[in-house]
């Protein structure tokens, strides 16, 4: 199984993990991104996420599809939101359950790791006195 | 041939619209088509290598547009 | 933050994840240990889980003062089940939260791989036609 | 004198109880409980490498043991 979504309402990562465990799954390792309330020392009063939606359902697909190829890996839910969201809230959960938990854990992280560089997601911070598109880290 | 360009993120900012339609030769290549946002819209060149992307997928520069192609302008991608 | 618990009970994955997760935090990683229904080819009915509780708790301790010294991380929670669980159940729960992703990644792997060397906890494998306590891998 | 012992899972199983007592001397190592232990349950010999806690924590086998000390046998764990 696997299932990518572009959201507008919050995540509900409950739900995320009901989609993936399985009886055939030994283990799952989920990463769930969330808002920081400040970077490099300024407050962030909020930050406000674009996807290009179509694109960024199809760049996730191909994550998932190198994902089952790389790692003997069961469910991949990878569910991320768009708008505003403020500090403490929900951006992006990954899911990924595995008989054995190596390839969960070497499976997420990769997802993560690659869809920073691929998805066409953008993130604007939003400070009291300005604001800022987020650059990738180099 | 006019074409109809979406853009995100800090370039839609530039652009000043999600949509901007713009007047290109009727053989164009993806490196052409940035030449002349350049030189329309100056400040996308301080933006650290923009992609181009044609029908949802990432684009070589030497690549033709077609009419009927969505085009996306894609600013340096920071999900998660 | 930090929590370590053994529990007889469900674990409520949402409530692990209410406390650990905070507007400093930039990530969370989780891991989530569930009951499998077969091992090398064996159909598993149920599993028992037994634990030295008072050992245990310190063991875990012993874990997460280590991570905090090794990653820097904010929160660490550790919540593990006793008592007779099916295939499909949840057996433990570890999520670290941290303002880096890498940090949350490395210390929950390195949380589960260690408790499963050193926590006084162990587990039986129920099948139709016999048990068997489980030996930890080599 | 006499001492209570805790068990778990397999060992657990083979004493046949939670709690065990045993006439240990009074100047008693880890080491020699362990002794006196596999020559009354002679099965416990087949589980590998187990341990002794004393007061929760791991003992080496040169640990002596006092009569107030709460003594475990830890077969090999295997949570999560």
């Amino acid at each position: 199984m696997n299932e990518m979504k572009i959201l507008s309402t919050p995540l509900n990562i409950q739900a995320c993990i009901d989609k993936i465990i399985s009886p055939q799954s030994g283990g799952i390792d989920m990463f769930i991104g969330t808002v920081r309330d400040s970077t490099k020392g300024r407050t962030v009063k909020h930050l406000e996420y674009e996807a290009y939606e179509s694109m960024a359902v199809k760049e996730m697909q191909k994550i998932v599809d190198e994902a089952f190829k790389k790692w003997p890996v069961q469910n991949i839910l990878i569910h991320h939101r768009t708008g505003i969201l403020k500090p403490g809230e929900t951006a992006v959960v990954i899911a990924v359950s595995a008989a054995h938990r190596d390839a969960a854990f070497d499976a997420c992280r990769y997802i993560i790791e690659t869809l920073k560089k691929t998805v066409p997601i953008w993130k604007k911070e939003v400070f009291e006195d300005g604001e800022e598109w987020v650059s990738p880290n180099p | 041939m006019k074409v109809t360009i979406l853009s995100f993120g800090s370039i839609r900012e530039i652009f000043g619209n999600k949509f901007t339609e713009i007047e290109v030769p009727d053989t164009t290549t993806v490196d052409s088509l940035k030449a002349l946002l350049e030189s329309k819209y100056p400040r996308i060149k301080g933006i650290a290598s923009y992609m181009v992307a044609i029908n949802d997928e990432y684009a070589s520069g030497d690549s033709t547009i077609k009419q009927s192609d969505e085009i996306a302008v894609i600013p340096p991608v920071c999900g998660g």
